[in-house]
């Protein structure tokens, strides 16, 4: 379906040599490459277009306003929401998760409440909420995983109380590769009332998101791992959660009125986005999110199956090889151990063989725990990677065993 | 051999090797051929902080020369460490206090590392420094 | 000293047509236009050399860290700060204003406590200090000033009490135009230990800052409106302070060990850079923050006071045309109201004549409240503009006069 | 002349003038023609909300018509609302209420105001709507 070489030519920095051989670029969970229109993009809006959006009345300030307002509809197309209102941009996820855990736990987290996410949550969806229960005296509980690393949501059962204030979990996560069942987890806390924030930095890029249908109160993800720029993120909020909280960051846009004395807060959604917007990044966003919806969610989707199966296959032939993250249902990463060989050396031998990969713990050192590691070599594909890469990480690897050996 | 011809010697060794992929080889040769250390140093009391892998270190004076042994659960590591106790490892604490360690820049080594193995690299070099002027000042 | 004309060819986007009129852009202190250097240093990180920061270990990843601190570095040269350790990247201004407010308030603020703001505040450093009084229970106190638009720094003496915690001020005012004597205030401050966070949003662009020299304790400013892109600020602290201070924002990147039980949180300045840095943004502010250097800030200064008393001397020809902000000390910012003329129809009828300049409040309503007025018209220019474009305004201001007069 | 005939001839007024600077004369022409409105109804009660320039609209009934009086400090503004008043003013509950008022496209209006002046405008129209369709209900 997808014609990946032509694809390919729309990614200019997938073509490029490392340590004089031909990048392979598996690093994509922890940023990706940018399409060619993203990088025009930005560079048109810079050049021809720029002006600061939001009560200015002249041309330019008019038209990049409604450019800005504009992606904003973009983004609410993408992910389904029912109103723009509920779409705001932020720095990324991470500050996405952060406004929530500020705003919602300031206003509705105290002493002895209770805060769940889940065993293979990223530092990003942990922290937050850490701080958070810290401030208040709030706790947070853990649903566990099993060796597959797959959740086990049944547990929700018995960690839901009446002392839980919100779940937070991601929709995929970005050691293991796993989709999580978050609607599922979604329908058992509406059951008693509580909203749900997901995170969907890894997700976003791999499938179709329906916030509707998730029914999810809260939804997170950066753009430059979606395909887009950085210091742009999303957050979704149902428009009844956002009117309720209180503002997070104060600022200009985000007021109505201001005196010394007395200050009011402008409506959804730019009462979260004080401070000068980042228009040509919620712009290029856009731009990104139209590019693989040209191509095709699904489409790409279906691809990145046989990218993982064929990297399940090359990875399974060789020896020693471990596989962390073994779920049913899995996005295109593989987390993985070579026997007697520690990631780090093997990551910047691979290096010097041209392929691009993580080691360490990802960001997710709570995961490492629980299999017992220090960290893993993480090779995440997504559609622009070929199966003549993965020939290439395969052979990397059986010739990293015999330096070794 | 001084600690200043022992790392020509060090360079000319690399030199031979035109790319990082043999040269990273013949690190994981010399840390075949570098003697485990005592379980009993590694332990959070010898461990250098600031590396992706761990590394140890232990230091003691045997007459006038210190004794270096060192460790890593990485073998690239293990490598570089086996470079560092080859060349300081029986040497006077006065001599390791002042030694230059010139090979490191011009093998490229830091350049060619993690930037936590470089941090790593660093640290270890320090805390060898640190043993020695601490030997050094005791001899004093 | 400036050859404007060579100058102005580097900013692309001066160069355009609005309502068949060349564009005069003088909405700088909203957002400056960007060189082309900076605009190309962003399509070369992104389509050559990108790769997420920190923590990888292949060759892509390791050169953008060390471009990303590098950038650092370049900051840390453009302020004179004593350490790159007191670089944090931010998102804007704002993001900088409220991590302190968060950070420095949650720690050191109590109930009956004072902050001190001044009578001429932007909202960005105005509303996350109110937001943080109102959650601890302590109160604004206000410097006021006369009606030259300068600050009454003489009253500080009765101000500062037992009770001050902190003084946030505008180095520069977006509104007035004012440079503020923020090294009396810091001064007066540490004679009492207080700390100074001073909002430079408007006084990067346009002078010398020395922040040993200050000898602030915290220093905010945009990328935005320093040629710079968006979604990329600085917070600069001293070390010692932000030694002291918590994190504000958790995610990855700022945090040392994570476990569900105990985490503990990186050095500076990751600790207060939550989540994947927007590093193409910070190069490319590193970029213009060169350009303005090679440049010569004290070549900009000199050159904006000349166009600052030329649209002194052409606006002042125009009867009815009241000047607001008339300060000894003052930036290229010109803000006036003609009598009889609402702000919104002159902006309106200049924008057809190819005038881009800011109307309203300009984020600054307090300001506005002091001189009971509703809004201004700003006209502030920048080191591209030039004589002949005071001149089209002059002549269309006194066109706009006669078309209500 | 019904509405929509009213409408077609501001149209064409409009289309007398090439560009917006002229277009805007005739406006603050429209302004100055306009009656100014009643001291006692600029007050907040009557005040439009949601425009950079202050806006009051006043609607009462006179036999079987509305009539609109309307102002604002800001004379664009203001001559928009007198295109407005003169347009509805004057005419039947129903008339205002079902009319359609397609002469604001046509002539671009809302794309050469400034956004909040745009929200102005359809505040003011929804306002006026809003008085036809509560006077026209009272009819019944
Ligand atoms: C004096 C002042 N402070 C703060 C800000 C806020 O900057 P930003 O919107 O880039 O966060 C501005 C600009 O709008 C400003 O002029
Ligand atoms: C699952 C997950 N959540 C959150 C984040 C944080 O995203 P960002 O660093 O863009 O804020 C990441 C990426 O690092 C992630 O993979």
């Amino acid at each position: 379906m997808l014609d990946v070489k032509k694809i390919r030519n729309d990614f200019p920095a997938l073509h490029q040599e490392v340590h004089g051989r031909d990048l392979v670029y598996f690093d994509n969970a922890a940023t990706s490459m940018k399409p060619a229109e993203v990088i025009d993009t930005l560079r048109e809006v810079y050049s021809k277009r720029n002006s600061n959006v939001h009560r200015g009345i002249h041309y330019l300030s008019m038209r990049m306003t409604e450019e800005y307002e504009a992606a904003r509809r973009r983004v609410m197309r993408f992910i389904n929401a029912s109103s723009e209102r509920e779409i705001i941009f932020t720095g990324g996820t991470t500050a996405s998760i952060n406004t929530i855990a500020y705003s919602f736990g300031e206003e509705f987290i105290k002493s002895g409440d209770e805060i769940i996410v889940s065993a293979m949550e990223h530092h990003s969806n942990l922290v937050p909420w850490q701080l958070i229960a810290r401030r208040k005296g709030a706790k947070l509980r853990v649903i566990p995983m099993n060796d597959r690393g797959e959740l086990l949501i049944q547990s929700l059962d018995e960690l839901i109380s009446d002392k839980t204030r919100i779940i937070a979990v991601n929709h995929v996560s970005n050691a293991l590769g796993t989709i999580n069942p978050v609607k599922e987890i979604i329908t058992k806390a509406h059951d008693r009332d509580i909203p749900v924030l997901v995170d969907g930095a890894q997700a976003i890029p791999h499938g179709n998101v329906d916030v509707q249908e998730l029914d999810c109160d809260f939804y997170a993800f950066s753009g430059h791992k979606v395909y887009g720029p950085n210091g742009i993120g999303v957050l979704y909020g149902k428009e009844e959660w956002l009117e309720k909280l209180p503002p997070w960051q104060g600022g200009g846009d985000m007021v109505k009125r201001v005196s010394y004395e007395e200050t009011s807060y402008a409506d959804l959604p730019l009462k979260f986005e004080a401070g000068t917007a980042n228009y040509p990044g919620a712009i290029a966003l856009a731009t990104a999110l139209d590019y693989i919806s040209s191509l095709g969610i699904a489409n790409i989707a279906a691809y990145e199956k046989e990218l993982l199966d064929y990297a399940n296959h090359r990875l399974g032939e060789i020896g020693g090889l471990k596989i962390y993250g073994e779920a049913e249902n899995k996005i295109s990463i593989i987390s993985f151990q070579l026997e007697g060989i520690h990631e780090s050396d093997a990551g910047m031998v691979l290096d010097k063989m041209g392929i691009a990969l993580r080691t360490g713990t990802h960001c997710a050192e709570p995961v490492m725990t629980a299999f017992g590691i220090k960290g893993i070599l993480r090779a995440s594909m997504v559609f622009y990677n070929n199966m003549e890469e993965i020939d290439r990480l395969a052979d990397a690897l059986k010739k990293l065993k015999q330096m070794f050996g | 051999m001084t600690i200043k011809e022992a790392q020509e010697q060090i360079i000319e060794e690399f030199e031979v090797y035109e790319d990082w992929m043999d040269r990273y080889n013949y690190l994981i040769e010399l840390s075949g051929e570098m003697e485990a250390m005592d379980e009993k140093f590694k332990t959070n009391e010898y461990l250098i902080e600031g590396c992706q892998s761990r590394l140890w270190l232990h230091a003691e004076m045997q007459g006038e020369k210190i004794i270096f042994t060192a460790d890593s659960d990485a073998i690239i590591t293990r490598g570089i460490v086996a470079l560092l106790t080859g060349l300081l490892s029986g040497r006077t604490p006065e001599e390791v206090k002042d030694a230059d360690l010139f090979f490191i820049d011009r093998i490229g080594l830091k350049e060619n590392l993690s930037p936590t193995r470089a941090n790593g690299l660093l640290a270890i070099i320090k805390q060898m420094k640190l043993y020695a002027l601490a030997y050094y000042a005791k001899q004093q």
